[in-house]
């Protein structure tokens, strides 16, 4: 019982991070700050949500899989982050003041 | 168990919209490269109504080669194709 | 895999296998969620992949005593970063001051500059645009705060992590 | 708990569903593809929710191939489109 509430709470914290990257990513003014927003926001995420299913994870290799499933994530998207943020400053995109 | 059918149904429906719109979009909207970003995003969808169909190899399948491989290689022909318009347009300048 | 620079002595080459076989065993433990008959095809290809992965990817040099400081470090800096620009995001008055910035780079290693450029993108209000020669382009969601200060901290970390030659001075 | 899995894959549904109109409204090819990234990351934890609602296991390994294969796709278009990319629409 007390899991599941645990669980809940870490759930809802996860969505309210993926709504505030999707709207980072629609409200910010440029691409820099998208990035920042999308980044950061949908990494945290992703990280309570697996921490909730961690908690409900019937074995440890489930626990563990979740984890190896975010850390990949982590990865992909630093690198496609610094990536498209070069991109973009090789392209002469200037930063919004 | 009824609000699980609920909102199981407004998964599918919703799945099903997007991916009617998507397919649509990625037919008519303007620029190629825009085209190739709503294709990696139509065969994401995709692969989640496979998902949905409880066919998990095929949303393998689908998430391997519709939004990543598929994905690449459309982009990879854009920037072949716009090398050779630019050299086209060169020629015929000369 | 500590001990990169000795990896021609027979020992160690023995060691970095048995290591990457161990690490390799772990990871199909984990796709396979611990299933027991999934062992007959996992063994072939745990060692298969180990052998192949060493010449692949040569053993790094890193600390583990460096990485028990550097990942409480790390997880604390990301959500505090999280929640900054998620409050950014869902606040109304959506308040930015970005800036570019250089920051000088002390690391040496190739890896732990990568290393470091991509984790910045993670931690609050930073990321990483460009390495050029010794410095990196900084974009900063919020020019007001130290942030040659904190990019000098993560940076110490790093360098405790790949137990990288170039180590800044302390403090 | 099923309920809440359930609820939290379409509220993700939605967030990726608002996250389109970035990729239709650009400006900038970087954006567009910022809004692939996006969509890997939101369409990873939407799998393992489902998995956990649809007590389907083989969906951690979808969403485990989603995450590999995220970063293709900008590598690609990091390495042999961003020159190319831009031209037609940035303008539009």
């Amino acid at each position: 019982m007390l899991i599941d509430g645990l669980s809940l709470l870490l759930l809802i914290a996860g969505m309210i991070f993926f709504l505030a990257g999707t709207l980072g990513v629609l409200r910010f003014p440029d691409v820099y700050t998208r990035l920042h927003a999308l980044t950061k926001a949908d990494n945290v995420g992703l990280g309570l949500i697996v921490a909730a299913l961690a908690l409900q994870a019937p074995a440890w290799a489930v626990v563990g899989k979740l984890i190896l499933v975010w850390l990949l994530v982590l990865v992909a998207s630093t690198l496609s982050c610094h990536l498209v943020a070069r991109t973009a400053q090789r392209r002469g995109v200037t930063p919004w003041q | 168990m009824a609000i699980a059918t609920l909102l199981g149904w407004a998964l599918d429906g919703l799945l099903m919209l997007v991916l009617l719109w998507l397919a649509w979009r990625v037919l008519a909207c303007k620029g190629l490269f825009r085209a190739v970003v709503l294709f990696i995003a139509f065969g994401l969808v995709l692969s989640l109504v496979w998902v949905r169909l409880d066919a998990p190899d095929v949303a393998l399948a689908e998430a391997a080669i519709g939004a990543g491989l598929t994905g690449a290689l459309l982009l990879s022909t854009l920037a072949r194709l716009d090398a050779l318009d630019a050299k086209q347009d060169e020629d015929a300048s000369s | 895999m500590r001990q990169s620079a000795v990896y021609e002595q027979p020992r160690a080459r023995v060691m970095t296998r048995v290591k990457r076989v161990l690490l390799f065993a772990l990871l199909w433990w984990l796709l396979t969620e611990g299933r027991a008959e999934a062992w007959g095809m996992g063994a072939v290809l745990v060692v298969a992949a180990a052998l192949l992965s060493v010449s692949l990817a040569p053993p790094v040099a890193w600390s583990l005593p460096g990485a028990l400081r550097f990942v409480p470090y790390f997880i604390w800096r990301s959500l505090v970063g999280g929640v900054d620009v998620a409050r950014r995001a869902l606040s109304p008055a959506r308040p930015l001051q970005p800036a570019v910035i250089e920051y000088p780079l002390r690391l040496a290693l190739p890896r732990s500059r990568l290393f470091m450029a991509g984790v910045i993108s993670l931690l609050p209000g930073t990321l990483c645009t460009e390495i050029v020669d010794d410095k990196l382009w900084v974009h900063l969601l919020d020019r007001r705060g130290d942030f040659q200060r904190d990019l000098g901290i993560l940076e110490q970390k790093v360098a405790g992590l790949f137990r990288d030659e170039n180590r800044p001075e302390e403090g | 708990m099923t309920l809440v899995y359930l609820g939290g894959a379409l509220f993700l549904l939605l967030t990726l569903v608002a996250g389109l109109w970035r990729v239709l409204r650009g400006p900038t090819a970087a954006d567009r593809m910022l809004a692939a990234q996006l969509f890997g990351t939101t369409a990873v934890a939407c799998l393992l929710l489902l998995a956990e609602a649809d007590r389907a296991p083989a969906l951690r390994d979808v969403a485990l191939v989603f995450a590999l294969l995220a970063v293709v796709a900008v590598v690609t278009f990091v390495r042999r489109n961003w020159r190319a990319a831009g031209e037609d629409l940035d303008a539009d």
